[in-house]
């Protein structure tokens, strides 16, 4: 077995692990952070299947924008209360 | 519907249903990781034919141009949809103005190391987008973000002096429309819409590709306005208009 | 190995959907349903990987073109994918700001404006 | 060639991509300019870019009269019958929806003329970009590049939809409508990624040899119900159609005009296209049939169900819309080149008229406030033409003949006595009378001030007409009765042209042959040997006695359902026996209706559980069809 055969099922399990983790989460704030640390497990699965294309927009976009624009809605949410 | 237990049982039904549907399915795909790919098989040819080495972006720039032309197009309209939905209401647009905030140092040490480097980042990211991983897309979204480490800086006054949005605004219809005029000027000359016209060098040097490389420059431009101002129209939401944010006071 | 993949693509979807019906607030479900889609670029993937095959960029360090690597549409596909997505999220979390600012929540089970 | 033939200047496949190209470069020229340029000059060069696209797409469509216009993007012409590119096609069908939309954008963007005020251009901008996604929807032969139109469609009209941010409905209606379609999509995006696993092709007319394939299984019953789910979200078919009411009751009166004609259509034309090029030679008609016929029922009931009770004007005609997909889903869902020709008929003439009488509601708000039927009672009356142009659209709607709806109508009802369910007749009749009937009774109330003066208070669980204006000034002005006017008179000529009817035929026939729509796509040619497709003969018959008696039965049955809402109450009040039939009928009708309405709860969780078990439904029937 390489190294490969292991990592990418770790890496599925993980992967359903975090998007549970995402779903279950009540506080948004804390759902952006989930979702963030959830690209980046997206991303180690799309280096592993060999898609360095995707793996560096679901860097660019699922770890930092995404969750950036979260944040910032959020706040902007608690800051009328 | 009832509150919110008849809400997930209807969810559980159905979605177990899906899901075994959908597992069933999945089993009767051919072969998991195996050779047959009929697509790539014939795409990595005519990548080669047009001396464009990665072969994904050959697909996105010159095989399959009209979804990304399609796909600038999504993200112009949304980032148009954020600001016309963002835009100040009735009553907001007087309460304008700009904070004033206190930047601690080891922070705007950190972000002024990492803007230039950022910055040249991205720039190779786009315009290396034919011969290795990325390309317009992944090296906009980087350098629209990486204008932010002003932020991080100097605070959002600082932001505010780098980031004319009117002139991102105008980067943004300017990678647009320079797409379409590409596809069309592309019909003109070869006759083909989004044909790739230009003539083609040695795989794997800068300006080989032809078209692919302009057309990656275009979408690099669209992309990094949109992103600044995207994030332009939520951080006046946050911080111009209504209440201070807790955490800053 | 990669029939897991397509198994836990399904779980992903599902788990997001999940996610945004059991959403107590709008910004969760907007989270969820980016979460849901991720689930298709996973299927995409798995579906164009080969066994020990490379990506299919024959740029630095410049290798012969050869066709044994995995399948370029899919990545593509999925690039356009994260691309929806995100633009997506971006106009769903706006309109959900402007939900809060007129509603003065965010809770779908009190925005009761729409009924019958 | 010789020099007056308009190919040898204008060639039909060149033109093909500039119906995407064009409006896309215009949205960004306006973007670009809207500060330098005034008003009216940012609402010229808009009207100018939809009638270039117009005028392209006519361009289109008469060429492909002849012979199915092919273009393939980048040169990517197929090799040994498989291409790396992607294909415009326009053949009729594609060429008419083309066409149609863009003239739909132009008829919204007149009456949108000097409309809204605060928003730079973006409102202009927004419609070209949904212009050139519907464009790109209708005349793509690639179904992830579908999936790509189909996304800008929906970002843009989520955009359009949630315009007016004062108002609580709209954004709320808007986001529901993003977030239900959205999750349509992405559920399709699994379809499609199964369906490319298997067939490792994108192309449509690649797709439908490849998947024959092999036999009628698992995967391809889900990839089938996945893409078909993105489709009829948009077509707003039961259990899919939650989203709809909240979305086209709330958005700007040019924007429902997009949505109810445009958007809805469209959906239903990817349904089908999708279904003949990729899934018919392995789900064949006669077995899965009966599934589109059920889901039409289903729809066309709820919806017919749903509008009459409603107060709020735009409502009822966004429950409406729902009704008449539902036709358009039985017609179509008969899989027989009758059925589609009813189908495509009734979908130009009621989408003509749709966004006639969502246009007739805006002036309404401009001109009184609201769009409460209730609150509007007799206020109509000091208005000259909107009278008789609401009744007319209402028995329009209600199908009278001669316009197109009634000939479609006509088709349809002829397509299922084919089909062996001459039953479904009596659901086109009682559909069509019901929804037609809730706008006479409208006009009734608001324009003549027929009945009592109605309760104006808004009871829980029933959703009022305040909204607010969209434009300062209260006058009719002729830029908005033109529009109303020309949408009404161009669904009466569909109807009487004889050579719309004639065309028809040859366009179904065309549409349901998926072995002639390959053949033309990957071979440029005819197909060889004889067409799989349906005999197109029985179609140029035009309008039969059956058909214009069973028009004019629904028209009537309209009429006095409008009469009977309007004045039976009055009347009741006056004789104890009428007021026991009436509470007799009112409690059974609530019963029937109680829980239909509560299940539109406006609860956007709601409707995602609703298009998971959608999903799971529409499996398990195509499944058990495939059997």
């Amino acid at each position: 077995m390489t190294p490969v055969e292991v990592l990418i099922p770790a890496t599925l399990t993980l992967l359903m692990v975090g998007a549970l983790a995402v779903a279950l989460t009540d506080d948004p704030a804390r759902q952006a952070v989930t979702l963030s640390a959830y690209g980046l497990l997206l991303t180690v699965l799309f280096v592993l299947v060999q898609a360095p294309d995707v793996a560096l927009s679901q860097v660019a976009v699922g770890m930092a924008v995404v969750p950036l624009l979260i944040l910032l809605t959020i706040r902007k949410i608690r800051s009328r209360r | 519907m009832s509150g919110g237990r008849g809400r997930l049982a209807l969810f559980g039904v159905g979605g177990a249903a899906m899901a075994v549907l959908f597992a069933l399915a999945v089993f009767a795909l051919p072969d998991p990781g195996g050779d047959q790919h009929p697509y790539r098989d014939r795409a990595v040819p005519a990548a080669v034919s047009h001396a464009t080495a990665n072969v994904v972006s050959s697909v996105n720039f010159d095989l399959r141009a009209m979804d990304t032309l399609g796909e600038e197009a999504i993200l112009f309209a949304s980032v148009l949809g954020v600001a016309a939905l963002a835009r100040p209401a009735a009553g907001e647009g007087g309460r304008r103005r700009v904070p004033r905030e206190q930047v601690l140092d080891a922070v705007r040490a950190t972000a002024l190391v990492f803007f230039p480097v950022t910055l040249v980042v991205g720039l190779d990211v786009v315009l290396h987008g034919a011969l290795t991983p990325g390309g317009g897309f992944q090296g906009g979204v980087i350098l629209g973000t990486g204008i932010h480490l002003i932020y991080m800086a100097g605070g959002y006054r600082a932001l505010l002096r780098v980031r004319p949005l009117e002139l991102f605004e105008q980067g943004e219809a300017l990678g647009m429309g320079a797409f379409a005029a590409a596809g069309v000027a592309a019909l003109l000359v070869g006759g083909s819409f989004l044909g790739n016209v230009v003539p083609t060098g040695r795989l794997g040097t800068l300006t080989s590709s032809g078209t692919v490389e302009l057309l990656s420059i275009a979408v690099g431009i669209e992309v990094a306005s949109a992103v600044v101002v995207l994030l332009a129209a939520f951080l006046t939401q946050l911080l111009e208009l209504g209440g201070v944010p807790e955490a800053d006071q | 190995m990669i029939r897991y993949a397509y198994l836990v693509s399904i779980a992903i979807m599902l788990i997001g959907v999940f996610g945004m019906v059991r959403a107590r607030n709008l910004v969760s479900l907007v989270t969820c349903l980016s979460v849901a889609q991720s689930g298709s670029y996973v299927l995409l993937v798995a579906i164009g990987f080969q066994r020990g095959a490379p990506a299919p960029v024959f740029g630095s360090p410049a290798s012969a073109p050869t066709t044994k690597v995995t399948d370029p549409l899919v990545q593509a596909m999925a690039l356009t994918d994260v691309v929806v997505s995100a633009t997506v999220t971006a106009l769903l979390l706006a309109l959900t700001i402007q939900v809060h600012r007129t509603h003065g929540t965010i809770d779908p089970d009190e925005l009761t404006s729409l009924r019958g | 060639m010789s020099w007056t033939d308009p190919a040898y200047l204008v060639p039909a496949a060149g033109v093909l991509p500039l119906t995407v190209a064009v409006p896309l470069f215009a949205a960004a020229l306006v973007v670009s300019v809207h500060r330098l340029l005034p008003r009216w000059a940012l609402d010229g060069l808009t009207l100018l870019s939809a009638a270039a696209v117009g005028l392209m797409a006519l361009r289109v469509l008469l060429a492909a009269a002849h012979a199915p216009v092919v273009a393939w993007m980048g040169g990517w012409t197929p090799v040994d019958g498989y291409s790396v590119g992607i294909a415009l096609v326009a053949d009729r069908a594609s060429g008419a929806a083309a066409l149609g939309t863009a003239a739909l954008v132009c008829a919204a963007l007149v009456y949108g003329w000097r409309y809204f005020d605060d928003i730079e251009g973006r409102y202009h901008s927004l419609i070209l970009l949904l212009l050139a996604g519907m464009e790109g929807f209708a005349l793509t032969g690639d179904l992830f590049d579908l999936f790509v139109f189909f996304e800008l469609m929906g970002a843009a009209s989520y955009a359009l939809t949630g315009l007016k941010i004062e108002d609580p409905p709209a954004v709320q209606g808007a986001l529901s409508f993003g977030v239900v379609n959205s999750l349509g999509a992405y559920v399709g995006l699994m379809g499609i990624a199964l369906l490319y696993g298997r067939t490792g092709t994108v192309t449509l007319a690649s797709l439908g040899p490849a998947l024959s394939r092999h036999p009628a299984d698992a995967l391809t019953v889900a990839a089938c119900a996945a893409v078909l789910t993105a489709f009829l979200v948009k077509a707003a078919a039961v259990p899919f159609h939650f989203w709809l009411a909240d979305a086209h009751a709330v958005a700007p009166s040019p924007v429902c005009v997009l949505l109810s004609g445009a958007l809805v259509p469209l959906g239903l034309y990817g349904a089908f296209r999708v279904y003949w090029t990729t899934f018919s030679a392995v789900l064949t008609p006669g077995h899965t049939r009966g599934v589109f016929l059920a889901l039409g029922t289903v729809t066309a009931l709820v919806g017919a169900v749903m509008c009459p009770p409603q107060r709020h004007a735009k409502r009822l005609l966004a429950y409406s819309t729902i009704a008449h997909a539902g036709l358009v889903l039985i017609a179509a869902g008969c899989l027989t080149g009758l059925g589609t020709a009813g189908a495509a008929l009734y979908v130009a003439g009621h989408s003509a008229v749709k966004a006639a009488l969502f246009l007739i509601v805006g002036t309404l708000l401009n001109r009184y406030g609201t769009v409460d039927e209730h609150d509007l009672y007799g206020r109509g009356r000091d208005t000259r033409f909107l009278p008789w142009l609401t009744v007319a659209c209402g028995l329009a709607l209600a199908g009278l003949p001669p316009f197109a709806t009634a000939l479609g109508k006509q088709f349809g009802e002829e397509a299922v006595g084919e089909v062996g369910s001459r039953w479904l007749v009596a659901v086109f009749v009682v559909v069509s009378a019901l929804t037609g009937g809730a706008v006479l009774r409208l006009a009734g109330r608001v324009f003549f001030g027929f009945g009592p003066r109605p309760e104006t208070a808004v009871a829980p669980g029933e959703t009022g007409g305040a909204e607010e204006p969209e434009t300062a000034s209260r006058t009719i002005r002729a830029t908005m009765l033109a529009p109303i006017a020309g949408l009404l008179a161009g669904a009466l000529l569909l109807g009487v042209l004889p050579a719309v009817s004639r065309d028809t035929g040859p366009l179904a026939a065309a549409f349901t042959d998926p072995g002639a729509y390959a053949a033309w796509v990957l071979h440029a040619g005819p197909a060889a040997g004889p067409s799989a497709g349906t005999a197109a003969s029985a179609i140029d018959s035009g309008w039969t006695a059956s058909g214009v008696g069973a028009g004019c039965l629904s028209a009537l049955l309209a009429l006095a359902y409008a009469a009977g809402a309007l004045w039976l109450p009055a009347a009741a009040h006056r004789s104890a026996a009428l007021r026991a039939a009436a509470r007799r009928l009112a409690r059974g009708g609530g019963l029937v209706l109680a829980p239909v309405r509560r299940a539109h709860s406006g609860h956007v969780g709601d409707y995602v559980a609703w298009l998971v078990s959608g999903v799971a439904v529409l499996g398990g029937l195509l499944g058990l069809a495939a059997r």
